[in-house]
């Protein structure tokens, strides 16, 4: 199982170097490594069996810094995310066979975040992802692609800087003999300490979430990335804050956690409401997407800072559904695209008459976004509900009058690009199109119907979390 | 103890030349005259505690001076082909 | 009660239809979609009434989501509403096999109609809140899809969208009507939160009263979204864009009934809560009589049936506000029948005047459709409260009930009778009666659509007789069947006088409406209306300003904001990048300290070296 | 202090006087030997002879020859060349001297050496030469300098060299042309 545990984390590594190298290699060699790495990942899922997968191997000495892989329901839940929509983005999204590789390298680091169980370790992939990102955007964006590059990388940075302090601050102010995650939670730090600790941890953790205000960066990075959406929908992996709190802010510092609790709830709530009021005003998709993504992970945050069972498995369930569903959105977005030649919405209208499996395809992703029960969308949003009810109900209520506006904003922009007179042929799905879209609504379906599958590996974690943070099941 | 005090004369006259001094080789005159008075203030210590120590350092402060000084002429030179002078002054290029 | 696993498959069968038809059904002839979509829908009827026949059925999955089944069950009360359902919906397939007859849209129109029919098993069947919510949501998505099918008219879109949007809104209450049950009592299964709330027919000892009052409260608001209740009822008028089956099965007979079926399902909720009751009859009673007033206006044959469906349904609120929820599902069931016979009546003059919709230019039409004619009358009469028909005996019911809770309720809802009773008869008259005032060739429906029609011409008929007054058949056949799955009081049954009383009076009143009805309209078929009566049209038509209300108050500040804010989130990155370009500038200002002089920087040393040693001797 | 201590305090603060105001930068030179040569005697008399040794020869004999060299070299013997460019920076530079030797003659006085020394006999050689070769002490430092003198040799080497002509730079590649899979 080790074996294995390295070749999925790494394969991608290697296969993206190679592209880099030789780019004659060719989109067959970036599909056959992530779809090898989305086999290891859905074998590790199969074969779970509520024990972790592990790896240690002491790597810096004088530091106690290791090499270690903790692969328990949660990681492989969201490996299997990041596994799958890498995939499908490196199968369907027309872009130079460059930028294949810098995908690939991103997978990597993706899923060094989910498995890392040391905190110099993670720390070192959580950094090292941005590399790649900022090079697609940098490399193959549009026209102000540049100073989006610039406010990312600055918004990332500055997150890191202070997590960076909080990283060493809380080994050494805590008293942990090493970097494990294990050592790291067995001494929390306490006091005014936990505080800072926890704010800085925070500020890196809400630029990756993202939570109002810091998610300043994210409409320009969309909007600035190659329209084929394969950086976009990488970039939608890369949202990693909720699985950073819930991993490392707020196991090392719990009591930071409380203090910051209620101003999370009434961040997160707003970042929710928000970003859906601002996604009814966007004009090109991108930018309706990613505010509907922070609308999501709003209400996602909702969950996971209420501190309780559901809620905490909700907010995971959903990171890991808006991965999926949300690529694929900007994937397709990315092929509609190419066939408009615009990502405004508007000027094209009326293409469903032309290519009426396009339009299915589309209607059902943006059902599963807008939470349709049934669909992926629903049973994290709904968890999230649930556990964030028991703490705030008026917070929740405002929060998820987000519903209402997603609803709106995501069906009035449908109806813009499909429906009404038709002013535009386009063809409709390739093979190769049928066969993401198979692939995609399957696992939509999968999720929405048998969350269980999913639930039953989170929720133990989930449920250790709230009894740290002393709330039980 | 009185060396001590001549030492830091001869330093504060150092510094008042390289304050005072417009060409290059006049303000690294100066620094030497400072660098000596700091070997000096080290020799008289060493004599006070009776300390070889601060003698092996002084030596060094002599061989670090020698490389010093062997960089520093070069520098010297290599502007004055460039430049046609040795005006600190002048010699402005980074500034804010 | 059974254990197994045919339940879920009554779901699975149109499921099934919906996801054959909508891959490969483009490639199917003509007829075939629409026999196969029947043929499921047909099966799924089946299979119901075996199940019920055998005493009912239940299945679930536990920790569907940790802590939440997926469970169904089938009693009597979800019996009832699966022969509805499925029922009615198999009749309205038939029919709409003729219907949409050579629509390049035919496969996609029998597989959306599939997908409306399992979801609404599902919402009909689920045990547990969640699981109906998927149904609740599930029919909402088929709705937006029936309504939009012909989506290349921008109007149709439209009014897909604002149906999807308004239901939302309700659907908000529902959710968050799962929060506070969940938050107090740790599940969400309805037979375990009944269980829990009301186990012997009382709320359980020590209840948290005022979350149970919150938690009805809120489903209540989502049943009111659902059944397009005042405020929320804006959307069903335009709902009318889509098809005609689609108003007949979606918007009349069985989807806008799921919000009285919820309060029925969680009775156990509303029914030793006379606060929320009193909101609920409120409700109701405001729509009633709002629907009523409105249908007055329309000139669009569908949208005056569109405004009597919410007069009835708020009907079948009242019944439930009222506490007798076994009456609500009595006019759910009559309501169904003889709804759904006058949208396939209207449908089919449609289709015999080749798409005109407007009663202006309709008329005469008891000469052309020899049997269209019949169900229209059937249909308008049953509507109307005719005695002896189906109409009439659940109305009948409602205003009993009504009597009990309070005289001046009865009042109002018999106002509302005569009311619907003159409106049905303007419905009749302007379509059928007179001269024909359009230019088309009418011509009657073919058997496809016309069969149906008998049957729920029989239904409409007959299906009141399920359900008579105690003082006509001491013990009818649906009150105590469905009052087996229903948590209610048991009222002191009206005096035999009373009872009697009562039920003359609404015979009356519907006679004489009924009559006067079919007088004065034929005036306005005639063109001959009071001048008051016109002035009133005018704002009847225009549903009495609530959709211009909305948007002056609500969606145009809405969306005027949701401009600004995105302009100024703009600027929130325009700040932060401001907050960079001060840190420069203070840079820059300190980089003037760096004049380039060598011997400034080193009278800097100078006074550092200085200020150092001091404070190191001082120290 | 002796009467020679004190005529060589005094012969010391002269001769750096000269270095800092003389106007022939070849006067201010010698003025540093004498400067230096001046300080070998006091070392001498402090127990030093080692370093006064190599203070004469490496200081007076090597660094100020080359000095000189450079002056000469350069003929820049005039020691005031161009405009002042900061005028105002002679009495700064007057009382930035004085408050510094205030400071620092205020931080001597309050410092007192031990009672009983160790023993320096005399900084010979014999004695400095165990400590600066010893491994234990200062022997690593003493090749770390020995390195540096190395560097500053090559440094000093490759700074005066006269100017090489540079081949033109090779343009760059024209830029690959990457495939565009569908």
């Amino acid at each position: 199982m080790d074996a294995l545990l390295h070749v999925g984390l790494f394969l991608p590594l290697l296969a993206g170097i190679a592209l880099l190298i030789w780019p004659s290699l060719g989109r067959r060699l970036a599909v056959a490594a992530s779809g090898v790495t989305f086999l290891i990942a859905a074998w590790l899922f199969a074969r779970a069996s509520g024990e972790a997968y592990t790896f240690q191997a002491l790597l810096l000495e004088p530091i106690q810094m290791y090499y270690a892989l903790r692969l328990d329901g949660v990681g492989l839940v969201l490996w299997l995310a990041v596994a799958l929509t890498t995939l499908l983005a490196v199968f369907i999204a027309k872009v130079p066979t460059r930028m294949l590789g810098w995908a690939l390298l991103m997978e990597s680091g993706l899923l060094g975040i989910f498995a890392a169980d040391d905190l110099i370790l993670f720390y070192v992939f959580f950094e090292a992802t941005l590399i790649p990102s900022l090079l697609m955007l940098g490399l193959y964006g549009g026209r102000e692609r540049l100073k989006a590059a610039y406010t990312f990388a600055l918004f990332t940075l500055a997150g890191s800087l202070p997590m960076l302090a909080a990283l060493f601050a809380v080994r050494y102010l805590g008293g942990a003999p090493s970097f494990l995650y294990s050592d790291l939670a067995a001494h929390p730090v306490s006091g005014s300490v936990a505080d800072w600790v926890f704010l800085g941890f925070l500020v890196a953790f809400a630029v990756k979430t993202p939570l109002f205000p810091l998610h300043a960066w994210l409409p320009s990075f969309h909007a600035e990335n190659h329209p084929s959406g394969l950086a976009d929908a990488m970039g939608t992996l890369y949202k990693v804050g909720l699985f950073a709190f819930f991993k490392w802010a707020i196991p090392l510092a719990p009591e930071g956690f409380a203090q910051f609790q209620g101003l999370l709830l009434v961040v997160a709530a707003f970042s929710a409401i928000y970003a859906a009021w601002l996604a009814f005003a966007a004009k090109d998709w991108k930018r309706l997407l990613a505010y509907g993504g922070v609308s999501h992970m709003g209400l996602g945050a909702l969950g996971l800072f209420s501190g309780n069972a559901e809620g905490v498995t909700g907010a995971l369930f959903l990171l890991a559904a808006s991965m999926v569903y949300t690529g694929g959105l900007f994937l397709v977005v990315g092929r509609i695209a190419e066939r408009t030649e615009t990502l405004e919405i508007g000027p094209v209208r009326g293409i469903a008459k032309s290519a009426p499996a396009l339009s299915v395809l589309t209607m059902f992703l943006v059902m599963a976004m807008i939470g349709l029960p049934g669909l992926s969308g629903f049973p994290g949003e709904f968890m999230a509900l649930l556990g964030a009810w028991k703490i705030s109900p008026w917070l929740t209520f405002i929060a998820f009058t987000a519903v209402i506006a997603a609803a709106a904003y995501a069906l009035t922009a449908y109806q813009a690009l499909f429906q009404e007179e038709q002013n535009r042929v386009v063809s409709d799905l390739t093979p190769r199109e049928w066969a993401f879209a198979v692939a995609i609504v399957a696992g939509v379906v999968l999720a929405g119907v048998y969350p269980k599958m999913f639930t039953q590996m989170i929720h133990p974690l989930s449920e250790a979390l709230a009894k740290l943070l002393g709330g039980g099941a | 103890m009185s060396w001590l005090v001549v030492s830091a004369l001869l330093f504060t006259i150092g510094a008042y030349g390289v304050l005072s001094r417009r060409t290059a080789i006049l303000v690294f005159l100066s620094i030497e005259l400072m660098l000596n008075a700091a070997n000096l203030a080290l020799i008289a210590f060493a004599r006070q505690w009776g300390s070889l120590d601060a003698q092996v350092v002084t030596l060094f402060v002599i061989a670090i001076a020698a490389a010093e000084v062997a960089v520093g002429l070069g520098l010297i030179v290599a502007i004055f082909r460039r430049r046609e002078t040795t005006g600190v002054d002048e010699l402005r290029g980074l500034r804010g | 009660m059974q254990e197994t696993v045919l339940l879920p498959l009554i779901i699975l069968l149109p499921l099934l239809g919906f996801a054959v038809l909508g891959l490969w059904g483009r490639r199917l002839p003509e007829p075939v979609p629409g026999v196969v979509a029947s043929a499921l829908v047909l099966g799924s009827l089946l299979l119901g009434l075996v199940l019920l026949g055998q005493g009912g059925a239940r299945w679930a999955v536990e920790d569907w989501i940790p802590g939440v089944p997926l469970s169904f069950v089938l009693d009597n009360l979800s019996g009832l509403m699966v022969m509805v359902v499925a029922g009615v919906g198999f009749l309205i397939h038939v029919y709409a096999i003729g219907y949409m007859h050579s629509d390049p849209g035919f496969s996609r129109f029998f597989s959306y109609f599939n997908l409306f029919i399992a979801a609404m098993l599902v919402l009909v069947l689920g045990d547990s809140l969640p699981v109906v919510f998927i149904g609740w949501e599930g029919v909402g998505l088929a709705s937006y899809l029936l309504i939009g099918f012909w989506y290349t008219e921008r109007v149709n879109a439209d009014s897909a969208r604002k149906a999807f949007i308004v239901n939302r809104i309700g659907d908000l209450g529902f959710l968050l009507g799962m929060g506070v049950l969940w938050a107090h009592f740790g599940t969400l299964s309805i037979s375990e939160l009944r269980e829990l709330i009301a186990p012997e027919g009382e709320f359980a000892v020590g209840i948290n009263v005022a979350a149970v009052s919150l938690a009805a409260f809120l489903l209540f608001i989502g049943a009111i979204g659902k059944s397009a209740q005042v405020p929320l009822m804006v959307w069903l008028p335009d709902a009318m864009a889509g098809p005609t089956p689609v108003s007949a099965l979606i918007h009349a007979a069985t989807m806008v009934t799921a919000g009285v079926y919820l309060l029925c399902r969680n009775s156990f909720l509303y029914f030793d809560l006379p606060d929320v009751s009193f909101w609920v009859v409120l409700i109701g009673m405001l729509t009633a009589l709002y629907g009523a007033l409105c249908a007055f206006g329309q000139t669009d044959i569908k949208r005056i049936v569109a405004y009597s469906t919410l007069s009835q349904l708020g009907y079948m609120f009242v019944a439930a506000g009222v506490g007798a929820y076994w009456v609500a599902m009595f006019h759910v069931l009559t309501h169904a029948f003889f709804k759904a016979l006058l949208f396939m009546s209207s449908g089919a003059v449609i289709h015999a005047l080749g798409g005109e919709q407007d009663v202006r230019k309709m008329g005469g039409m008891w000469n052309y459709l020899p049997q269209t004619r019949i169900h229209g009358l059937v249909g308008a009469l049953a509507l109307g409260g005719l005695p002896l028909l189906s109409g009439f005996w659940s109305k009948d019911a409602i205003l009993a009930a009504s009597y009990e809770y309070s005289a001046l309720l009865w009042f109002v809802m018999l106002i509302t009778a005569a009311l619907t009773a003159l409106y049905s008869m303007r419905w009749f008259v302007l379509v059928f009666m007179g001269k024909y005032r359009g230019h088309e060739h009418p011509h009657e429906s073919p058997a496809v659509m016309t069969w149906p029609n008998h049957v729920l011409t029989l239904g409409s008929l007959f299906a009141g007789f399920v359900g008579l007054p105690y003082v006509v058949q001491s013990e009818n056949l649906l009150e105590p069947w469905l009052n087996k799955a229903i948590v209610h009081h048991e009222h002191e049954k009206l005096p035999v006088l009373d009872e009697w009383a009562l039920i003359l009076v609404s015979a009356v009143v519907a006679l004489g409406a009924l009559y006067y009805g079919y007088r004065f309209f034929q005036a306005e078929a005639a063109g001959r209306l009071p001048a008051w009566f016109t002035r009133f049209q005018e704002a009847s038509l225009r549903s009495f300003y609530a959709d211009d209300v909305y948007n002056a108050l609500l969606v145009r500040p809405l969306k005027s904001l949701a401009k600004i804010l995105f302009d100024a989130d703009g600027g929130l990155l325009g700040g932060f990048w401001w907050l960079g370009s001060a840190t420069g500038n203070l840079g820059a200002l300190l980089a003037r300290l760096e004049t380039g002089y060598l011997r400034f920087y080193a009278a800097g040393l100078l006074i550092a070296a200085v200020l150092l040693v001091l404070v190191g001797v001082i120290r | 202090m002796s009467l020679v201590e004190l005529l060589a305090a005094a012969l010391l603060l002269l001769s750096a006087l000269v270095v800092v105001r003389a106007s022939n930068a070849v006067h201010a030179a010698l003025a540093l030997i004498a400067n230096f040569l001046v300080i070998a005697a006091v070392y001498v008399g402090l127990e030093a002879r080692f370093v006064a040794m190599t203070q004469v020869i490496v200081y007076a004999g090597a660094i100020v020859v080359l000095f000189l060299f450079v002056i000469m070299l350069l003929s820049a013997a005039q020691a005031n060349v161009g405009k002042d460019l900061l005028p105002g920076l002679q009495v700064p530079a007057i009382l930035g001297s004085a408050a510094l030797a205030g400071v620092l003659i205020y931080a001597l006085s309050r410092f007192s050496a031990p009672a009983n020394p160790g023993v320096l006999n005399g900084g010979l050689p014999q004695a400095l030469g165990p400590l600066l070769y010893g491994p234990e002490k200062w022997l690593y430092a003493l090749l770390l300098v020995g390195f540096l003198l190395l560097v500053a040799t090559i440094a000093a080497v490759v700074l005066v060299e006269p100017e090489r002509i540079v081949p033109e730079a090779r343009k760059p590649a024209a830029e690959e042309k990457e495939l565009v899979e569908r």
